[in-house]
């Protein structure tokens, strides 16, 4: 019916960014909110139409193009502005528009009587186009190009209240750290283009592109070797690629962007900072498994990277007391655990997280941003507590996002935490002590997750009113109690409580229930992901094909830890419920607290000496001092050699006389002697 | 014995007849009637080096002519300087007329002298003999030496004159020496004549190899360089022209600066181009040898001179002594043209420095008010927007002399660089080109000085009359056309010959 | 011929000494006059070397009219003796040694390697033809050398202009 | 008859003596008579070479010479003279206002 | 008409001058005078990209002999290519933007001024189009003088140092290409048997056909003699340092032109003489140059990371963007080189409406300290808008036109065939990005966001309409040479090629290289 619904997705943002951009300010919030809000619900209705109009192609694994331009063409290299349209991106666009669309809604009411409202959606809209030019593009380079517009659009919205410094400062280190690891991309994308000749993903005879993908498919994979990531091959495609991820997707070394981002208004942190770009990290890695398959060192890195951000964040984020600070934590630590699907070679259970994950941790975030409308815009949990009966549906709902990121069985997060550590522990991929260490600090985390979040939910809505005790500033919005958030902030609320409640029901492990197939997601997702080569076979639950011998005992394995991740976090949201209700203002340690000091080693490693250096030795001394001070020096040497030699003319006849004779002299004796 | 064997050609003695003969008149008019009018004076200065121009494009085209017995020829190199000298000698009135008259000097003796040397320069061009150079060559210098110090009362003038005059006939005493000792050189037992000072003899007598004494001839033709190097200023005889320049009147240092130096190098180039110059093949091994010698010694003095020139010119506060030094810099440029041993190059770069350099000092000399007060670079602060037309001129002359593309300055530069290229000098051509970079440095320093500095209170625009106005057009339209359409004037020098090898007494 | 030798050492010698007195004499009017003792010497060396005519005219110009003209200048200016002598730069007398010497030294090579050559016999046809004689200065003068002969006037011409316009006094 | 040699050696050593007088002597004069010397110098170089030669040129250019060398002394003396009205001095050394 | 399309459009400004000269005493008439001459010729110029073929060579030619005395074969040829194409549309675009923004920051010595920039204009497309040596050297050079006063008579507090400087140091190298040009013309005469021209297309024709084969050490040689003169104008490290001088000292107008397209003269001569000529030069040096390149992509930034004035840090910026120029230049592949040619364009256009953007709050403030600001998207909105997205170009963001070029360059150094250390110095040069990113949003936090520090910065008024006039065409080419760089890409397609065609098979030739013939200099 439609010949570019695709276009339509990505190209409705984009009409409703120019218009709000160029006209808004002269609009009314409520023309506004709904210009916004349409053109997203256009989105929305477009993809579910684009999915549901191919599905049955799409769980063939068959890809849909859409050819718009062609972009960049120099010699051999070709960039199109073309669209792709596979089970991956499919299930993609599909959550990404529709949570954004509620977060959208949302934010009508959040964002109420703000400066510069029109430009606040103009940002999130022109946010939604780069978001979705990401997923479907068709090509690397159009994939950095919504790469680098959700960074732009980040930067933006982290940076929204432009007076205050802390959210400039923290938007500005979100787009360099974004940079750091877009270097990496880059690098990734130009040795992917030298080496396979396309950054294409995939062929198209239609316009006769060649797909990387399949070059990667008919490489042989590299060997699980240290030396193979700086061999100049896959490995290094890799490895460079999933830096540009770290930057993304905020993972251990360039995670510190992310809890600063949240200087942003909530609205952004719900859809940016949680549901959508920051997962653009596992999109891609996902959507490059045919180069990670071959590249067995990488997906080492990538798990260990993963597992470790996990573990890292989650020790922090209990540590945190500023609300928006334990969910961003929370988010570092759930992205870590996508990763460590990706790497252990389960990329469609790290999808499915990043799924289940879009609709809890979003929900927490528009849950938390009720929190902080309610509270007139005090974040600090020490001053909260007791909100539960002011706030009755903001408790329930964000009690709902509480269960699922903490695996409390049958909730969505359960099912999709489940699948990753299952994974994990079962992986064929990585030699031995691997999976299960890996397994260990997911499980380790999943405890700590519930932990965390018991203490977010225990401190906000449990015990004392402890904001009674702090007089709020008479300027503050005009004091008074807590209190509900509008409709249109409730609305969102309820709908993704909802989806975190039952989205998981889409990939119920098949180990389950005997014979039965109800990993929809799996099956759907599955034909967009690559498969191993043979000897670098996934024990997984990718593999229908893994054989029915095997499979027996593997659903017992997988069962058994499904109940030992359940235990765990029953146990976690125990300790937590008990812990924090006796001692709600727990001083946690110093370290956590100040998330390792990691900003501050980053300062005084890096920051601090190349600004120094920058200043003092580049500028001062190399530019002024060497470089100009020696064209300045050959001048002052022209001159001086000429204010030495005038000093012949010294006004005395007889010496010019002199002079001659001398000239005369040592010229006679060259032509007498020659 | 009939006068046509004596060789005598009176109208390849016209142009050098008229301008002596006007000379003659004006000095006789001003006799007479007491005080000759500075406009008479002026005007039949102007007419005359008319006359004489017009009697030197009707011999062009003529195959080379000696006459009086081989004293002169009468071949387009001569022509060519012959019409550069007397383009300096009329914008050289042009823009006396005013001076003189604001510095009340003595009119009639001062056209006259400016005459004279005029007619002693066009003799050095037509000479072919060293007779008739060290003739032409004093009949300027002594001119010179008394239009240097025709400030009578100015200490400055007459300190010029007194250096000149010192520093000069003793170069004199070298350059004569030196004609001794070619002459000495050039016996040939049983020839007649026996020895000669006659060139083209002296070319063939070098040519065959069969001289008296090879030695005398190398320590003359170093001694000649010694004079020849003293009259162009080159590095190290070039001491006396700053000092020189600076002291005596404007007009004078222009006339110095050009003409005597333009002639100096026809001399120059006579001698040793024409005659001293191997041809590449068919020479004999006396020729190649003394050629390569002396191209050898030009060319570490044009290093020297160009070098020296500009690094000096840097530090200078005086704009006349900037000039000075620059124009000894431009005389090493010359010589890298004389060092490539070909004079056509030379002739362009002179004419089209004459015309540049004439055109500065015209300026100069109009800035510098009576008694050459403001000659300062500092007195130049911001005058620029006050008399625009005359600073941008200036402006103008100061580029091209540094060598702005689409002014004769560059052009001059180009061909001679060019040559010397083509010869082989490769080195001497990069460190000419160095030293052109360097050159920019202080002829900008005036630019910035007029233009950017701030302006001067007591500065006022000076008014110009009409003499004046005509010689300003003149070497600015001179300065563009061979800068932007050089085509004419290049082909015309492309075809001119120097027809001394087949010229016989 | 020995007679001959004889002279020309003679006046040689005379010819030194007195130019080197012209060096000595502190005073210019001494200088002057032990420079036309030089110019004489020459003279009589020009005998020896048979040009009678520009011996003569040595004598008569040089010695005559233009010594003169400086020992009438010299007294004319009458410069008091008691003036006190400056002089900058002294280093520059002792580069006259050094320098003289290199410029001897540079000549006397050149020179030493001259072939031999003796004077040509007089012309069977009589002395008076002879080169050096008036008659062959005159006959040259106005055939080869007519031209520099004519323009030698116009420089004494010029050279009357500008001494008469330098020297003249302010009022004129 | 002396040789050549010797007559041009005479030569030498009076132009010699001439150059290095205008550089050691420091009255305008002098100066002036020592160029002179030079001159004749020359002038000596010239007969005897013309004599030695049998060529009367040489000699034709010393005639010219001396011409010359009395329109220079004409034009010198008028120079040392305006000097002098104007400084009271005939000391070159004190004549060095322009320089450098 | 073809024909003289080109003369016409080098011409026309200087045509303006007389005009300005009798057009009485009014400064208005002036100022429309001039931006009328202007504006036409970038109209007319317009008719050269929409007449150009795509699959042609050199067009809009005009070839008259002009000096033939003494052998020279001086000739008035004029053409574009896809080389030349667009610099001469940069160069029409920007200049007309310059005089609209200067409208009101002249206050003395205006028609001066105006005819200043006119003459520029003139030299500055010459420079393109010139298909003779001479008459490109004589471009070269002339184009410096009203620059040169430019600096001088209208810049600001040390404005005699820095325009002295900039003369000097363009000078030694102009210079020294002069000697190589006399060379060239040399070696070529004597390589045809004496028929000595200075026309490029057929020197770079005898280069190519092998008629004129230049040993190695003399191609070295020569090669310098060029690059020098063109290093020292892109500026190359550690050449640059006359630029930030220039450009702080000149006014507004002036520095525009300065980034936009003065410094673009040198990489053109790079492009236009160095690789075609002397090929395996090119490629013998390149490793050298193109560690240059990088120093200067790392250090530019770095440097212009911590500058204090605005100006300032768009130079050094520049230093580090014309870094990555060059090195697309020498890496000898289609992307490289056309990614060159397209950053040319985008530098012309970002950095030339950087300059205006400073040169706008200089006009209303009288400093461009960044520490004098802050906090003036409150007071000046569209302002702040308009300069972000100069500053997103500038720092490529995709879709704008920075990035096209910078990848493109990037992935041609990444994957040349024919440069040593290519993964190096591509890898090398990306830092460039994160760092432009770094400085270019810090200088914007710190003059735009934020709290308003300064009173005096309260009453600013936001841009007016002549302003905008100027900002939002710039701010449109940017998006559009972002989205569509075919329009311009195809244009160059062909000749860059042609250039790699001729560098690579000179390198491949190595027959030629080892066995060391060919002409030398004597």
């Amino acid at each position: 019916m439609f010949e570019y619904p695709l276009a339509i997705v990505v190209f409705s943002p984009l009409l409703g960014a120019a218009v709000l951009g160029l006209f808004g300010k002269r609009m009314s919030e409520k023309l506004i909110g709904s210009i916004a809000c349409l053109t997203v619900a256009v989105s929305t209705v477009f993809a579910f139409y684009a999915f549901f109009e191919h599905r049955a192609g799409l769980e063939a694994g068959q890809k849909f193009h859409e050819y718009l331009f062609t972009w960049i063409s120099v010699g051999s290299f070709r960039a199109d502005f073309a669209f792709v349209l596979d089970s991956l991106s499919g299930i993609y666009i599909l959550f990404v528009t529709f949570v954004a669309f509620w977060i959208h809604v949302f934010a009508t009411g959040y964002m109420r009587g703000e400066d510069g409202y029109w430009r606040f959606f103009a940002y999130l809209n022109l946010f939604m186009f780069s978001m979705l030019t990401l997923v479907v593009a068709d090509n690397f380079l159009l994939m950095f190009v919504g790469w680098e517009g959700v960074g732009l659009c980040s930067y933006l919205l982290i940076g929204y209240y432009f007076t205050k410094d802390f959210a400039n400062d923290a938007a500005k280190k979100a787009f360099i750290m974004n940079r750091v690891g877009d270097f990496g991309f880059l690098l990734g994308v130009m040795l992917l283009f030298w080496k396979a000749g396309s950054i294409f993903y995939f062929d198209d005879p239609a316009r006769g592109i060649h797909g990387a993908f399949n070059w990667a498919m008919a490489q042989v994979g590299d060997p699980l070797s240290f030396a193979s990531i700086f061999a100049g091959g896959i490995s290094t495609i890799a490895v460079l690629l999933f830096v540009g991820a770290t930057g993304k997707s905020a993972q251990i070394p360039l995670f510190v962007w992310l809890p600063d981002a949240m200087a942003g208004p909530t609205p952004v942190s719900a859809l940016i900072h949680a549901a959508t770009m920051v997962t653009a990290g596992v999109y891609m890695v996902s959507r490059a498994s045919s180069i990670y398959v071959k590249a067995p060192a990488a997906m080492l890195i990538v798990a260990i990277i993963g597992a470790g951000t996990a573990l890292f964040a989650a020790t922090i984020g209990i540590a945190q007391w500023d609300i928006k600070k334990v969910l961003a934590y929370s988010t570092i630590s759930q992205l870590g655990y996508m990763f460590l699907a990706c790497g252990v070679g389960a990329f469609t259970a790290g999808i499915f997280h990043v799924f289940t994950h879009a609709f809890f941790k979003a929900l927490l975030f528009l849950g938390s941003g009720s929190v902080i409308v309610g509270m007139h815009h005090e974040q600090d949990m020490h001053r909260m507590g007791g909100l539960k009966k002011y706030m009755p549906i903001t408790y329930r709902t964000m009690l709902v996002g509480m269960l699922a990121i903490s695996g409390f069985p049958l909730f969505s997060g359960f099912f999709s935490k489940d699948a990753i550590l299952y994974n994990t522990f079962a992986t064929g991929i990585l030699p031995a002590p691997w999976p299960l260490l890996l397994w260990a600090v997911g499980l380790l985390t999943a405890l700590l997750t519930a932990i965390y979040m018991t203490r977010l939910i225990v401190l906000t809505f449990f015990g004392d009113e402890r904001f009674a005790e702090h007089s709020h500033d008479a300027h503050d919005h005009g004091g008074g109690k807590p209190h509900e958030s509008p409709p249109s902030m409730v609305v969102p609320l309820v709908v993704l409580a909802v989806g975190a409640a039952l989205v998981g029901f889409l990939g119920v492990p098949d180990a389950f229930w005997k014979g039965a197939n109800l990993n929809y997601f799996e099956r759907l997702v599955a034909p967009s992901i690559s498969t191993a080569r043979e000897s670098f076979v996934l024990t997984d639950t990718i593999h229908a094909s893994a054989g029915a011998a095997e499979h027996s005992s593997e659903a017992g394995e997988e069962i058994a830890l499904a109940v030992v991740s359940s235990v765990v976090a029953i146990a976690g949201l125990a300790l937590g419920w008990f812990w924090f209700n006796r001692k709600p203002l727990w001083q946690p340690p110093r370290l956590l607290e100040n998330k390792y000091y990691v900003d501050e080693v980053y300062d005084e490693t890096v920051i601090q000496p190349v600004k120094q250096g920058s200043t003092r030795l580049l500028w001062k001394t190399i530019d002024v001092g060497l470089i100009d001070g020696a064209v300045n020096g050959a001048a002052a040497l022209a001159s001086r050699l000429g204010g030495g030699m005038r000093y012949i003319q010294s006004g005395l006849a007889r010496s010019y006389v002199a002079l001659v004779v001398l000239g005369a002299l040592v010229l006679i004796a060259y032509f007498v002697i020659k | 014995m009939e006068p046509n064997q004596i060789g005598i050609n009176y109208q390849a003695i016209l142009p050098e007849t008229i301008t002596g003969g006007v000379a003659i008149i004006i000095m006789m008019i001003d006799a007479l009637s007491r005080r000759i009018e500075r406009r008479v004076a002026g005007g039949l200065s102007l007419l005359g080096l008319a006359g004489a121009a017009v009697s030197v494009a009707t011999m062009w085209g003529r195959n080379a002519e000696p006459s009086f017995r081989g004293m002169i020829v009468t071949d387009q190199f001569r022509l060519f300087f012959a019409l550069i000298f007397l383009v300096v000698s009329f914008l050289i009135v042009l823009i006396s007329i005013r001076w003189i008259q604001e510095e009340q000097l003595p009119t009639g003796e001062y056209f006259a002298l400016l005459m004279f040397a005029t007619t002693g320069m066009l003799f050095m061009s037509a000479a072919n003999d060293l007779v008739m150079i060290f003739l032409g060559l004093e009949i300027t210098s002594i001119s010179t030496y008394v239009l240097c110090g025709y400030r009578r009362t100015d200490l400055r003038s007459n300190e010029s004159a007194m250096k000149y005059f010192i520093l000069g006939s003793f170069s004199t005493a070298f350059l004569l020496y030196g004609m001794a000792f070619v002459y000495g050189a050039s016996f040939q037992a049983g020839a007649r004549p026996a020895a000669t000072t006659n060139l083209q003899l002296l070319k063939e007598r070098i040519s065959s190899g069969a001289l008296f004494s090879p030695e005398m001839l190398f320590a003359g033709a170093a001694m000649m360089i010694v004079g020849f190097g003293f009259k162009v200023a080159t590095a190290p005889f070039h001491v006396w022209s700053p000092d020189v320049y600076e002291g005596a009147p404007t007009p004078v240092t222009a006339f110095l600066s050009t003409g005597s130096k333009a002639a100096a190098f026809a001399a120059f180039c006579r001698v040793f181009i024409l005659t001293l110059a191997a041809a590449p093949i068919a020479e004999s091994a006396l020729m190649h040898s003394i050629h390569s010698v002396w191209v050898n010694a030009l060319q570490v003095m044009a290093i020297l001179t160009m070098t020296l020139g500009n690094l000096v010119a840097i530090v200078q506060g005086n704009i006349k002594r900037m000039l000075a030094y620059s124009s000894i810099a431009h005389a090493g440029y010359a010589l890298v043209g004389m060092v490539a041993s070909d004079w056509k190059a030379v002739a362009f770069y002179l004419l089209s420095y004459v015309v540049i350099n004439i055109g500065a000092f015209a300026i100069i000399e109009v800035f510098a008010q009576r008694g050459d007060k403001r000659t300062e670079i500092s007195d130049y602060a911001g005058i620029g927007f006050q008399s625009l037309g005359l600073a941008t001129a200036l402006s103008l002359f100061l580029l091209s002399l540094a060598g702005i593309p689409l002014t004769a300055g560059f052009m001059a530069k180009l061909i001679v660089f060019k040559s010397a290229w083509g010869s082989g000098f490769h080195v001497l051509v990069v460190i000419a080109v160095i030293n052109s970079a360097i050159s920019w440095y202080y002829y900008l320093r005036v630019i910035v000085a007029m233009f950017f500095a701030d302006q001067q209170p007591e500065f006022k625009a000076p008014t110009l009359n009409r003499s004046f106005a005509a010689a300003l057009v003149l070497t600015i339209i001179a300065t563009l056309y061979l800068g932007i359409l050089p085509g004419r004037v290049l082909d015309t020098l492309d075809r001119a010959t120097d027809q001394i090898s087949r010229a016989r007494k | 011929m020995r007679g001959e030798t004889i002279l020309f050492v003679v006046f040689a010698v005379l010819a030194l000494v007195t130019a080197l007195n012209v060096l000595v004499q502190r005073n210019p009017l001494y200088s002057a006059l032990s420079l036309i003792g030089t110019l004489a010497s020459l003279s009589a060396v020009y005998m020896t070397l048979r040009a009678q005519f520009i011996a003569a005219v040595q004598i008569v110009v040089y010695a005559g009219a233009i010594m003169v003209l400086f020992v009438f200048v010299i007294m004319l200016l009458n410069v008091p003796k008691d003036q006190p002598q400056v002089e900058k730069q002294k280093g520059l007398r002792y580069l006259a040694i050094p320098f003289a010497g290199l410029l001897i030294a540079e000549t006397f090579t050149v020179l030493q390697r001259l072939p031999a050559r003796s004077m040509p016999p007089l012309p069977a046809s009589g002395g008076d033809q002879a080169v050096g004689t008036t008659w062959s200065i005159g006959t040259a003068l106005f055939t080869d050398y007519l031209l520099p002969f004519e323009v030698t006037s116009v420089l004494i011409l010029m050279a009357v202009v500008g001494a008469m316009v330098l020297a003249r006094r302010e009022n004129d | 008859m002396a040789p050549l040699t010797w007559y041009l050696g005479l030569s030498a050593l009076l132009f010699t003596i001439g150059a290095v007088g205008v550089f050691i002597k420091r009255n305008a004069i002098t100066i002036f008579l020592c160029i002179e010397l030079m001159l004749n110098a020359v002038n000596l170089a010239l007969v005897s070479l013309s004599s030695f030669f049998g060529d009367i040129g040489g000699q034709l250019f010393v005639f010219i010479v001396m011409t010359v060398a009395a329109a220079e002394a004409a034009v010198g003396l008028a120079i040392i003279i305006s000097i002098y009205r104007n400084r009271e001095s005939l000391n070159v050394d004190e004549v060095d206002n322009l320089k450098l | 008409m073809d024909n003289y399309l080109l003369t016409i459009v080098t011409l026309l400004p200087l045509a303006g001058i007389p005009l300005l000269l009798v057009a009485g005493k009014s400064e208005t008439t002036w100022k429309w005078i001039a931006l009328i001459v202007s504006v036409a010729t970038f109209l007319i110029s317009l008719l050269l990209p929409i007449n150009f073929n795509s699959a042609g060579g050199l067009q809009f030619q005009a070839d008259a002999p002009w000096i033939s005395a003494f052998n020279l074969g001086v000739r008035y040829h004029v053409g574009v290519d896809g080389l030349s194409i667009w610099l001469v549309l940069l160069t029409t675009f920007l200049v007309p933007l310059a005089l609209i923004s200067s409208w009101n920051s002249i206050h003395r010595r205006l028609r001066e001024f105006l005819i200043a920039m006119l003459a520029l204009e003139t030299g500055m497309i010459g420079v393109f189009v010139a298909m003779d040596l001479f008459l490109f050297y004589i471009f070269w050079e002339v184009m410096l003088v009203p620059m040169y006063f430019l600096i001088g008579v209208w810049g600001g507090e040390r404005r005699i140092y820095a325009a002295i400087k900039f003369v000097i140091y363009t000078m030694i190298g102009s210079l020294l290409m002069l000697a190589g040009i006399i060379a060239l013309y040399y070696l070529n005469g004597q390589a045809t048997g004496g028929r000595f021209t200075f026309d490029i297309p057929t020197i770079t024709e005898n280069v190519k056909t092998g008629a004129l084969l230049i040993s190695p050490t003399s191609q070295s040689l020569l090669f310098w003699a060029f690059a020098l003169a063109f290093l020292i104008k892109v500026p190359l490290f550690p050449f640059h340092t006359w630029l930030p001088d220039a450009h702080v000292e000149a006014p507004t107008a002036g520095s525009v032109i300065l980034a936009g397209v003065l410094l673009k003269m040198g990489t053109y001569g790079l492009m236009r003489f160095n690789l075609p000529l002397f090929p395996v030069a090119a490629h013998e040096w390149s490793v050298l140059i193109c560690s240059l390149a990088v120093v200067g992509v790392i250090y530019g930034a770095l440097v212009a990371m911590v500058q204090p004035d605005l100006k300032k840090l768009v130079a050094y910026s520049s230093v580090s963007h014309l870094g990555l120029v060059v090195l697309g230049i020498f890496s000898f592949t289609d992307q490289g080189m056309q990614g060159a040619i397209y950053q040319m364009l985008n530098h012309g256009v970002s950095t030339g409406a950087l300059f205006l953007i400073v040169g706008m709050i200089y006009d209303r403030r009288h400093t461009r300290l960044i520490s004098e600001f802050g906090g003036l998207a409150r007071v000046m909105p569209a302002y702040s808008t308009l300069f972000l997205v100069v500053v997103l170009s500038s720092i490529a963001l995709p879709l704008l036109n920075g990035f096209v070029g910078e990848f493109l360059i990037l992935v041609g150094t990444f994957t040349s065939p024919v440069l040593p250390h290519a993964r190096l110095f591509a890898s090398l040069a990306s830092i460039g990005m994160i760092l432009s990113s770094v400085y270019m949003l810090w200088m914007y936090q710190r003059v735009i966001l934020g709290e308003m520090k300064n009173a005096e910065n309260e009453r600013l008024a936001d841009l007016n309409n002549r302003e905008k006039l100027v900002l939002v065409p710039i701010c449109l080419l940017i998006l559009w040479m972002g989205v569509y760089p075919a329009v311009f890409l195809s244009r160059s397609e062909q000749m860059v090629r042609a250039l790699r065609g001729r560098v690579t098979s000179a390198v491949e030739r190595p027959a030629n290289v080892t066995a060391n013939n060919g002409i030398e200099l004597r």
